[in-house]
């Protein structure tokens, strides 16, 4: 399907299905590095997104529309790191996202202001075993596809195809930002939360472009 | 897991329930968004002081609002930094028109959740200051971590930043007085048992019947090592000596002792914990003129304690004693 | 086994120790036999108060000695009841001449070795009169118990007996005013977990996950009844009913509510059953006028909690307000 | 060998060695109807016992000066119920000892004075599940045996045996005093952990006499 609104709300739905179906999984990573809470975050944020989303009277009119209510949801409702991280990725999201639907190149713009944000707030970089480890990837992969003349489908498809393996190869490493530096060198061995979450967001959007 | 609460998802709401109702002479709570802020409102002139956190480490932060020390909480979600849109209101009844001081634990979550707090006072045109808490000294504060933690130290940053504030210090005054007081504390800690996380269900880690985590914080997160069980002496010294060795203590200093139980060590070997630091403090020619020993900044349920010291000078230790009235701590 | 000690046999001594050490501005300990006393010794004219018992209640006994409350107190072995030869110089130290009132829980062993030292005190020209708490409603009260036991029912007993002897009552009125607390305070508890005493080395009953002991005392021992794990509201009912019942507690009266810890629950849920408690004791039109939730009369790092009620009239209330200044205490 | 102060010296310490041996049976007991410290409890007290009798300068001249430093030092180091209620068995006891060695009836008199205090301080009847229903039986049968003209040590056998009896039949009583009445009906089951200890001590003055 087309980049638009319809999609928007779709990826946003679905997020909130894939978050709360993987809610214990995501909680069981950051208990191992971090303090357990990912899961419970996360479901929180998007299930105050979705009763947001029902109680709206008129449907948003734009994808930034969709963004910026997630934006501002995730920020009053997921607290700890991943809120505000997550809150200004969607908010400057929102920002770049055009008045109908994205194009290839468009869609590319959505993953580069994501990253640029968490990179903003949290001042991480890659190799330190965050989510900037899976939104990396994610958004180089998208440029490159986007560069072939992809459909935004398939740029989005690359994009979650490169954070999945780009949170598989947070296991390996030693964190240097957030909660699980604390554990220095134990920390390796263990998959990141925030770039697990990350992966799956990016899988709803790449499944609800497709149709899938 | 079994705790005495009703719904998971209710913990943090019925608890600062009922903590309004048993300390109504004191605090005020409010709800959607949650924060607590003292009886009578913002005391004009006065900077206020506003911290918050996950929930969790009872008293930290509720129970040190009130005269001479907060004057406005925010409890996030169990071990949850909590949102801005309520660090923001807290902030806005914590202005008595002076400003206001964030007193932040250094976790990124706290960190970010409380900048974007300010930015939307700032817009409200409430000046506020931030102080970063990191006295934990078994993280290590290099370019390779988020820096140290803020653990039980918190105590005596809102205690004697408070006491400047209720002097009538201004907010750069408070600020720099909180931040003496950061320069100079110190704390590490212990657990013998994880603690469980209400939505969890299960506990933070598993230790077996002849372990403990060394250099643990105070959100069930693991420790910097695990070592077979010891005397409690032994244990203390672990604790102790990263705390003095950090601060450089000296010969003819005075600090402040203050043990602090986990949530669910009895008070008993808290003593046996300060006798022996004590013991070790005292050892370096240095002299504990202040002590504080009991449950001050907690892991739920979790068997362990932390040592802290603070290098208190004239000031501190006047400030120290100066009168505070909230519901965990008085004098 | 995992404490913070060094060695089960020295647990009270070093604890006491440190304890001693903590709050030498309040108080004075005494070795061989172990006795604490207040830092300034007996004020003169002044009725003497002394209480005591198995050692694993902390903050029990000690740490209610100071201006407004005890005088002297008497830790035992760990929940042993202490033996005369300690009482009896405690009950010399505390003596300011007005004669002694000895605080007793009622279980035999206190009440024997009480009994003994009051003879021993008598014999050396000290006039001792003694009350018995006996507050714990899940004891039935007849020929058939050794009676109700004395359990968190003590702290008001001792706290408004100490503001009476402090306003300089006699050794007949302290008694008075110390039975009508008695009379009117009524208490029943719930453990979620056992604890372990140091030298057992294991814990005191066995429960599974999912159950919980209705009316357990504060030595570890078993309750009446065993149930299944049930929620904060529903288990303060089973609590708080029983103590209301018992108290015969009518509308338009107003109480004491002390919602007390037994050492290993955290302060959140402390308050989410004292949120309950109160409902329940409003929903009898009885209002809630004082207040008290945290760790008082505890078991060691056992899990659970006791729900305690007190009648209150103006002159309980007045004492009950009264300036208390102790190392657990102090308003 | 003669009831004499030898014996009382040799009984005190065979005590302490049963008590010693028994401990963690007799917590054990105790844990299960009560709170689990009589063990402890009476060990702490021997083993002073036993200490005070070491640091004697001269050794004690009668079996009432034994009897009368074992009752003292019961009192101040047991604490407890059973500190009070076994200082005062033996501090009666002394009273009635005569200036030598005991003959049959002045070891029952011995008996039925320990028994006599522990009633007065503790107000219990028999049958109601404390040490009172191994002294009471242990008293009465060596009265009867006493009666027949057996020898001082028979008496003592008589009285241990029946202590040792009264104590099984602690098993299925309610208690009615002391702490494990606050169990109710849960105290049916087991046995008294005072009234075993009671039959140990006696056990341990039986055996002394008989010289085993
Ligand atoms: N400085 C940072 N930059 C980017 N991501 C971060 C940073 N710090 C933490 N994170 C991400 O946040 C995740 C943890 O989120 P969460 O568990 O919800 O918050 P908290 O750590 O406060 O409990 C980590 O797995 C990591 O991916
Ligand atoms: N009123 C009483 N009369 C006689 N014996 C008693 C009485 N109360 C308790 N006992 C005895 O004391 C024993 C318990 O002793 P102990 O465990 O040392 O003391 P405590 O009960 O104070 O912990 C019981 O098993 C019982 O035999
Ligand atoms: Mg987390
Ligand atoms: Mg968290
Ligand atoms: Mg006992
Ligand atoms: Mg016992």
């Amino acid at each position: 399907m087309a980049l638009d609104v319809a999609w928007a709300l779709a990826w946003v739905r679905r997020t909130a299905e894939v978050v709360a179906e993987h809610k214990v999984e995501l909680s069981e990573l950051d208990r191992e590095i971090g303090d357990g809470d990912h899961g419970e975050n996360m479901n929180r944020g998007f299930v105050a997104v979705v009763g947001k989303l029902d109680a709206l009277e008129a449907p948003p009119a734009q994808v930034a529309d969709v963004l910026k209510l997630v934006a501002t949801t995730l920020m009053s409702t997921v607290g700890g790191a991943a809120g505000p991280l997550y809150g200004t990725a969607y908010l400057r999201a929102a920002k770049v996202t055009g008045l109908e639907s994205l194009d290839a190149s468009a869609a590319v713009a959505m993953l580069e202001a994501a990253l640029e944000g968490i990179v903003a707030r949290g001042k991480a970089t890659t190799g330190e075993k965050t989510m900037v480890d899976a939104w990396t990837p994610a958004t180089t992969a998208a440029q490159e596809v986007a560069g072939n003349g992809s459909s935004p489908a398939d740029v989005l498809a690359a994009a979650a195809a490169a954070a999945e393996d780009g949170a598989e190869a947070t296991i390996p490493l030693v964190a240097t930002k957030g909660r699980a530096s604390y554990l220095g060198e134990r920390s390796a061995g263990h998959k990141d939360p925030g770039a697990t979450s990350t992966a799956y967001i990016l899988r709803a959007a790449a499944d609800t472009a497709a149709g899938v | 897991m079994k705790k005495l609460i009703n719904d998971p998802s209710r913990v943090v709401d019925e608890s600062v329930e009922g903590f309004g109702l048993a300390h109504a002479d004191l605090v005020a709570v409010h709800t959607d968004p949650i924060f607590v802020s003292r009886a009578g409102g913002a005391k004009p002139g006065k900077v206020g002081l506003v911290s918050g956190g996950g929930s969790g480490h009872e008293p930290l932060h509720a129970g040190f609002v009130g005269l001479g020390m907060l004057d406005a909480a925010v409890p996030g979600a169990v071990f949850t930094s909590p949102t801005p849109d309520a660090i923001a209101p807290a902030t806005t009844a914590a202005d008595g028109g002076a400003g206001v001081l964030h007193i932040v634990k250094n976790y990124t979550g706290d960190v970010l959740n409380f900048e974007t707090a300010a930015e939307l006072a700032d817009a409200e045109g409430i000046e506020v200051k931030a102080v970063v808490v990191n006295d934990d000294v078994a993280v290590e504060d290099s370019l390779y971590t988020a820096g140290r933690r803020g653990v039980a130290g918190t105590v005596p940053v809102e205690k004697i930043a408070g006491a400047a504030a209720e002097r009538g210090d201004d907010l750069a005054t408070v600020a720099a007085v909180a931040e003496k007081v950061i320069k100079n504390v110190r704390t590490m800690g212990v657990a013998l048992t994880a603690c469980t996380v209400p939505h969890a269900g299960k506990p933070s880690f598993d230790l077996t019947e002849s372990e403990i985590e060394i250099g643990i914080g105070i959100h069930g997160e693991p420790g910097r090592h695990r070592i077979p069980m010891a005397p409690a002496d032994e244990i203390t010294e672990m604790l102790t000596t990263p705390v003095l060795d950090d601060l450089g203590l000296g010969s003819g200093e005075q600090v402040l002792l203050l043990v602090n139980g986990m949530g669910g060590t009895p008070a008993s070997e808290l003593y046996i914990v300060y006798r022996a630091a004590r013991k070790l403090i005292e050892a370096r020619g240095a002299a504990v003129s202040r002590s504080l020993v009991g449950n001050y900044v907690t892991s739920l349920e979790m068997q362990g304690c932390s040592v802290t010291v603070l290098r208190l000078d004239d000031e501190l230790t006047a400030l120290w004693d100066a009168p505070v009235h909230t519901p965990a701590l008085r004098w």
